[in-house]
């Protein structure tokens, strides 16, 4: 009985994770310039990544698979944070000095 | 359990495709990134679901991936300064 | 059956990430592909059930190829290479023909494989012996010892090569180019916060590794990543290739491989391993063999010496 | 039902004539350098793939190992030919060899 209550319990975490990720996803294909697509991106995947790493935490075999898969989160987290904060300012300052990054760079 | 790990991990994979096309299509330097960012969070992921789905031993694959997620991001903002060498947030770089 | 959908959506993914990344336009973005392309494969051979290759791939994929070729596509960009022209579609469709034949051939050569015993056997049988009860790891630092010392000793090659084109002026100096950061920034902080983990999780792959998936290997790339963030958010600077010191930390892994295999020419055999000794030596090893990886990969992705010392 | 061995057989497989493809139509160098890398990773599948035929008795470790060193080998020479590209490319300001120059 509490495994049944277990397993649907992660079914619904990942399940959600998953609709996370489809929304980052979607954000990055449909917004319509960099900045407003880096803002859903980041966010959207961590919340993701979080709950499938809380549905994956209920169906761990030891104490050391959910110290792991804690730390994989906070260090997508930090990543993300990270890599979203420095891509923007290489943007903002691409576009301040004329280089181009928005549009594509078709040389080789 | 095992089948909604990989179907899960397989629905995933599908929305990694959208970013695939997001690195295509750019059209800047930082869309492209941006989208090579969330293939790794999304990498890590679909690799947590397959270890659950198979092998705990493969959790550390994620961790070495969520580990150097942000190490591409970082190579190319380095590169986009002006000498390669700078950092983003320095303004007089 | 779930399994078979994911193989194929995840051949599918490599497939357009490679193909992406072999002929489109854009340099820039055929790098960022090819990025990407390391995940999709690392994932690939999870499901071969090769974990030792997969957190080989991750290592290297995501860490290592990243900070290579984007800070070269930066660095070309820096020197205004000129364009070279495109290819005509005629020799093109030559091309794509040629290449269509060949994985044709290869595709029908790998179905007509004979079905051999394989060498699980072999290995399992000699596996109690070999000090390390990962398989893969008994493989490269005991059965076939010899491929793992030569390879070692590549790498040092390879690094030589490289510190060769330095130009004149900058030999002895420190490999690639001074690095800034603005003081307390983001850049900075990532910098102060991920290498204390990174030497943790690497230091456990290459202790883990003779019990599960993880090794030298593995463990000294990510190691070398971890030292090339720091190094590209300025924490520390790359020591000085004449440095006594770096040169003691390159040939350390070799130099210790070939004496315990020299210890055992003693004995009878060269690279031969006591079983009594095995797991010791083989820690031991791996230990030296670590460092020197480590030290190599983060040395030759950091490029020759450019400033005079 | 196909296996996962026989998949990434052939998808390796594909891979080796997708980089042989970008080697040949391409003559930007670091372009070359990508395609020598995917051809490299495609034997390596075909290779860890016919380790693996035998799903019962899992992956040949004789193979993985040889990957192993293969990987880092294959990282260490593309390390060593973007040096090259480079001191090439500020010795001729030209991101392709001369015999491709002028087509």
């Amino acid at each position: 009985m509490l495994e049944l209550a277990t397993d649907a319990l992660t079914v619904a975490l990942t399940a959600a994770g998953l609709v996370f990720f489809l929304a980052g996803t979607v954000g990055l294909i449909r917004f319509p310039d960099t900045f407003s697509r880096l803002h859903a991106l980041t966010k959207a995947d961590n919340l993701g990544l979080g709950f499938i790493v809380l549905g994956l935490a209920l169906q761990a075999e030891s104490w050391h698979a959910v110290f792991k898969l804690g730390l994989i989160w906070a260090l997508a987290l930090v990543a993300a944070g990270t890599a979203a904060q420095l891509v923007a300012r290489t943007a903002l300052r691409a576009d301040e000095g004329g280089r181009p990054t928005r549009q594509a760079e078709g040389r080789e | 359990m095992t089948g909604w790990f990989l179907a899960a991990a397989t629905l995933l994979l599908l929305t990694l495709a959208g970013a695939l096309w997001r690195v295509w299509t750019g059209p800047g330097r930082a869309d492209r990134m941006m989208a090579a960012q969330l293939v790794g969070t999304g990498g890590v992921a679909v690799v947590l679901l397959l270890a659950a789905a198979t092998d705990w031993a493969m959790i550390d694959v994620a961790l070495v991936l969520a580990l150097l997620a942000a190490f591409a991001a970082v190579a190319f903002v380095k590169a986009e300064t002006p000498e390669g060498r700078g950092d983003p947030e320095d303004d007089d770089a | 059956m779930s399994g078979t959908v994911f193989d194929i959506v995840l051949c599918a993914l490599i497939l357009g990430a490679a193909l992406a990344a072999v002929s489109g336009r854009d340099p820039f973005a055929a790098v960022v592909f090819f990025v990407v392309y390391g995940v999709f494969i690392a994932t690939a051979w999870l499901r071969l059930d090769a974990v030792n290759v997969a957190l080989a791939e991750a290592a290297i994929g995501a860490g290592l190829t990243g900070v290579l070729l984007l800070g070269a596509v930066g660095r070309l960009a820096r020197l205004r290479e000129t364009a070279p022209p495109a290819r005509a579609a005629g020799p093109r469709l030559l091309a794509a023909l040629a290449a269509g034949g060949t994985t044709l051939l290869l595709g029908w050569v790998f179905l007509t494989l004979p079905e051999p015993a394989g060498l699980h056997a072999e290995v399992g049988a000699n596996l109690a012996a070999a000090g390390s009860e990962n398989a893969v790891t008994a493989v490269l630092l005991n059965f076939r010892a010899w491929d793992t010392l030569l390879e070692s000793i590549v790498l040092l090659a390879a690094l030589i090569g490289i510190w060769a084109l330095s130009p004149d002026a900058a030999w002895g100096g420190r490999p690639g180019m001074t690095q800034r950061t603005r003081a307390g920034g983001v850049l900075a902080q990532f910098g102060r916060v991920l290498p204390p983990i990174g030497l943790m999780v690497g230091v456990y792959l290459v202790w883990a590794g003779t019990k599960q998936p993880g090794g030298a290997f593995q463990g000294g790339t990510v190691l070398a990543a971890v030292a090339l963030l720091a190094m590209m958010a300025g924490r520390i600077a790359p020591p000085r290739v004449s440095a006594p010191g770096l040169r003691l930390a390159l040939i350390l892994g070799p130099a210790v491989f070939l004496a315990v295999g020299l210890a055992a020419l003693a004995a009878g055999r060269f690279l031969w391993l006591p079983p009594e000794h095995a797991y010791a030596l083989i820690l031991g090893i791996e230990a030296a063999l670590t460092v020197s990886i480590a030290a190599t990969l983060a040395l030759m992705v950091i490029g020759p010496p450019q400033e005079a010392p | 039902m196909i296996g996962s061995a026989t998949l990434y057989g052939l998808c390796g497989a594909a891979l080796v004539g997708i980089g042989l493809y970008g080697f040949v139509s391409h003559p930007g160098l670091l372009r070359r350098v990508l395609a020598f890398n995917v051809i490299g990773s495609g034997i390596f599948l075909i290779f860890g793939a016919a380790g693996y035929r035998d799903a019962d008795a899992g992956a040949d470790p004789v193979p993985q190992a040889l990957i192993i060193t293969g990987i880092v080998v294959a990282l260490s020479l593309t390390a060593l030919a973007v040096a090259l590209i480079v001191a090439h490319v500020r010795a001729s300001g030209h991101g392709e060899l001369p015999e491709d120059a002028g087509e």
